[in-house]
């Protein structure tokens, strides 16, 4: 990693995390458990590493090391973005089958 | 020229994951922002997929497989009152493969590794250790696989603290030199190690805080992967998720008013912390039946429903809306307040409630309710004992005093649902039990819900 | 500038836009005006570029640009920084001075 | 090692500001977020001092004199109402600066170019020249060295289009080919001349927008100086500015309900702009005199003023002050309701206020105070025309139909303190005016207000 690159990434650090701090401190109570699946699913971002590490063929260790990571990070992905979206679907303003009765 | 479209998918892929999570600051837009989300992460796959490193498809093509299946298959059967426990093992999936990739990382290039690049990877690892056994450890404390009180013998965290010490010792000789693998090894193996000890002593009760910090590691984790192997997608999205786990416990130690120390090392639950100073907990409980309840309800002007951590091991939310749903054809205004740490899971109450239908516009936070106990007719506590225990307020003393809690026994008449004596998460007595104007309706919270249910309808 | 340092200066970029926009949209009307003051103080930084110019002695032209640059972007950082200070001490939530009469 | 300082002192620097402008968020945290901001300037300056290319001080010692002299000097000297002059001034100067960074990149390294950075000096330089005209004439329209009235022509949109579009088309050229210096230059006195026709067409009443717009630039030009010599700290800083200025400029037109476009190429207040459709303009005013009123105000349970312009042109903010100290001694309610476009620049009529020691929990926004005139005695408009036409609300056909305002006209009584029949910005009439609730009160506002507080004090 040279010079550039590394102060690079810390500035994207710095930026990330303060922006991570406004966007989060801006979400609901309402919607906290929507809010730590979706950044569990977020978190699967590690796939991106394990893929290379799974396609590349640098070795046989990397491989099964690659191939049990992207397994382990697509579960993350997928169930975490699912069970997100499960959950937000049931979010509701108002209920149009509930008649105002009276 | 594939690599700029790489780096420009991954920039696009950041840019999503922050409209994303933006999205969540409102119910109308969370749904769009997830979709957001979703489309950077497949951006970030398919570009890397064109990395030039990768030159064999079936191992990855196999591995996104069986994940998709896995996951997909948790996530459409898992019930909504084991939402804790699914967060808690997706996390130990994705730690785990952040861990796997340092440890790759690392058997690749070994010795060659820079002191920058090695403490990144080292980062890695441990963070993604930490988290993985860390996070399974609470996984079985919350399904109940193994006992979910604390697990504390005399020592503990000076034990603890020495092996810490330790790790970052061998931690830091391989910084200085990155070649002596048998030390790598042992520090990963310490740190899969240190993720069990850490969790043990924590009480089940305590796992939410626990599990928002495992989130805030596992993003840090993969922040980490992204300084091992220059890739800003990866640092913007696991920093992303590293404050949002952090931000998430201090805000639940802050609504239980105790510090994140406490929590950690507090061993909070366990038999050690009974000792305690109650009041107002002489006299008796006033028991009442399910039709003086009913006639109470039917009758009544404004009715507040508070659930607790009961309605969620009830099952009982669909019920509740059953029966709010009996009232509000008679006539009743109905409320629900929601407690910020109700439940076992931040929005814990709030999720189970959309689950049955009630509309988001009817829950109410703390600050927003509380001045309407004393003009509300009956307050319905479901299975809620410390956000309503007025010690809180009252008793300086007592463990949980400074806690913001909801003013129930404000109102004109308070109806506990609970099935027996049973102590709440803090394991302390309830006053309010013992006031003269609350009644006892004994049973589970679903059954007394149903039985409330019909007889209003005939009330 | 290479092709790492580009992609990382639109890293760069692209956080602090959102960052901006989070934060801006966050200052009341109430300081709207020291707001502009101070963005045109921090907008002063170009003098950063300026004093590589001014010192670096390249050649004449560059030099006497560089000058020229450093006194006008000290102009506006200086001027607006003050300026700005001068404002936000009149700004006061309620007055000990004021006695509350009745 | 003194380059790994330097980019840390940038880095911090960054930090600083975004620290600084979070301070702005609320009046207790603004004067230490400034400090912040200063301290991370005096780094990124100290840091850039050691950047190994600079060998001679004096210059820079020179420059940074002269221009701290200045600088300070006009931030001390300049008054109050004077503010939206010195912003412009201020911005001419550091696009300015801008400019002449980029130009003398250009004239070192020419030929040797890539077409990155040609972008990146060329964006430079056309921003920075575009604002430093632009903030010139913007600079001499408010301070009436010029004729503040559009300055219009037959095609003129069209002969700038034009020129707009050429100018692009040079700037391609120069992508191509960036040896071509004498295409440089000219592109360059094109974006100067550029400057000065954009901003000629644009009334004086508007050049708060323009203004925005013109910050935006110089934010922007400082980041594409950041490109080019690629450094994050002018990148961010230069970034925050762009969005700030941006998102100021859309609040206003948003809150004056006209578009951008509008803004930038109506002519608005032009005289081809005034054929209209007017409400409720005829019958008389009826013109009330100091005694009446005072009595009106001495009496009163809750009086509210509504500064506008004219307090500003008339500096009436201490006096304004001193009747409110008056009435407040006589148990009288006072608020002060600020439209968010009242004035000539964002927070004008606060920083107003605040200079005459109004605390700022005393002023009201729109959305505050509507629902209070209702039920408030007397509302006192002090030179504020626009932001209390009722037309706006009443009227469809209205050039600022849709625009929100301050609903004055609700009051049990609304005085307005004028001169005479002067129109406001928008150059309409006022059915205010006209209104059976409201009486006239002629004369400068300070003089007038100043006999108000004399007479209240022997009411
Ligand atoms: N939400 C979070 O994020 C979070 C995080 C960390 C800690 N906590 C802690 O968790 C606690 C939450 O408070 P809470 O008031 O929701 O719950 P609680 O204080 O834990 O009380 C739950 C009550 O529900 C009753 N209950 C259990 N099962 C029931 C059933 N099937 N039917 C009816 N009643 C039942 C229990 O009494 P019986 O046994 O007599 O029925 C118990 O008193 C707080 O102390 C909070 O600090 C929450
Ligand atoms: N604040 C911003 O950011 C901003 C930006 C862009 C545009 N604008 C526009 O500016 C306008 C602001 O509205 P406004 O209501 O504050 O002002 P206005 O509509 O411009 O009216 C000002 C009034 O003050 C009177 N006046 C002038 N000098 C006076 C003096 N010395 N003593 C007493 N009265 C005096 C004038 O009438 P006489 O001549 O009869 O005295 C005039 O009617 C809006 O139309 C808004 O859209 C504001």
């Amino acid at each position: 990693m040279s010079h550039e690159t590394l102060i690079a990434a810390l500035y994207v650090f710095a930026l990330a995390a303060f922006l991570g701090y406004q966007v989060i401190s801006r979400v609901p109570p309402l919607l906290h458990t929507p809010l730590m699946s979706a950044t569990n699913a977020i978190s699967g971002i590690s796939l991106v590493g394990s893929l290379v590490t799974a396609g590349a063929q640098y070795n046989t260790v990397s491989t099964i090391l690659g191939f049990v990571a992207v397994t382990c990070a697509t579960i993350n992905v997928v169930g975490g973005f699912m069970i997100t979206d499960r959950m937000l679907r049931m979010f509701k303003r108002k209920l149009p089958t509930v008649k105002d009765k009276k | 020229m594939t690599n700029y479209l790489v780096e420009f998918a991954y920039l696009i892929a950041s840019i999503l994951f922050i409209l994303g999570l933006k999205g969540l600051s409102h119910p109308e837009s969370a749904r769009r922002g997830m979709v957001l989300a979703e489309v950077g992460m497949l951006m970030a796959i398919i570009g890397t997929l064109l990395h030039r490193d990768i030159v064999s498809y079936e191992w990855i093509i196999a591995g996104l497989l069986i994940g998709s299946t896995i996951g997909a298959a948790m996530s459409y059967w898992v019930p909504m009152t084991a939402m804790p426990q699914r967060t808690a093992l997706s996390h130990a999936f994705g730690a785990f493969a952040a861990a796997l990739v340092g440890i790759s990382e690392y058997y690749r290039h070994g010795a060659e590794l820079g002191s920058f690049t090695m403490g990144a990877i080292g980062f890695e690892v441990m963070l993604g250790a930490i988290t993985t056994t860390g996070s399974l450890v609470a996984f079985a404390k919350l399904q109940g696989l193994t006992r979910g009180t604390p697990v504390v013998y005399k020592g503990q965290n000076i034990f603890n603290m020495s092996l810490l010490v330790f790790t970052i010792g061998i931690f830091i000789y391989l910084l200085i030199d990155p070649s002596a693998s048998p030390v790598f090894y042992m520090m990963t193996g310490l740190a899969f190690l240190f993720g069990v000890l850490l969790v043990m002593p924590i009480g089940a009760a305590d796992m939410p805080v626990v599990m928002s910090l495992l989130n805030s590691y596992a993003g840090l984790a993969a922040a980490a992967t992204g300084f091992a192997i220059s890739n800003n997608v990866l640092i913007i999205a696991g920093t992303l998720d590293g404050f949002s786990g952090f931000i998430l416990s201090v805000l639940m130690c802050k609504a239980m008013n105790r510090s994140m120390t406490n929590v950690l090392f507090g061993a909070f639950g366990s038999d050690s912390s009974t000792a305690q100073i109650e009041s107002g907990t002489e006299g008796t409980m006033r028991e009442v039946n399910v039709d003086d309840v009913a006639i109470q309800l039917a009758y009544a002007k404004q009715v507040i429903f508070v659930p607790g951590y009961g309605m969620a091991t009830a099952q009982a939310q669909h019920t509740v809306r059953e029966l709010a749903n009996v009232l509000e054809s008679k006539g009743v205004t109905v409320k629900y307040a929601i407690h910020p740490v109700a439940g076992r899971m931040p929005g814990h109450m709030n999720v189970l409630l959309a689950e049955a239908n009630v509309p988001y516009s009817s829950l109410y936070e703390l600050e927003q309710i509380n001045h309407e106990f004393p003009s509300t007719d009956v307050a319905v506590v479901i299975g809620a004992n410390d956000v309503v225990n007025p010690d809180a307020r009252d008793n300086a003393q007592s463990p949980i005093a400074g806690m913001p809690i909801l003013e129930v026994d404000r109102a004109r008449s308070v109806i506990v649902l609970k099935r027996g004596k049973g102590k709440g998460f803090a394991g302390i007595e309830n006053p309010l039990f013992y006031k003269s104007v609350t009644g006892m309706l004994y049973g589970d919270a679903k059954d007394s819900l149903a039985r409330l249910t019909q007889a209003v309808q005939h009330a």
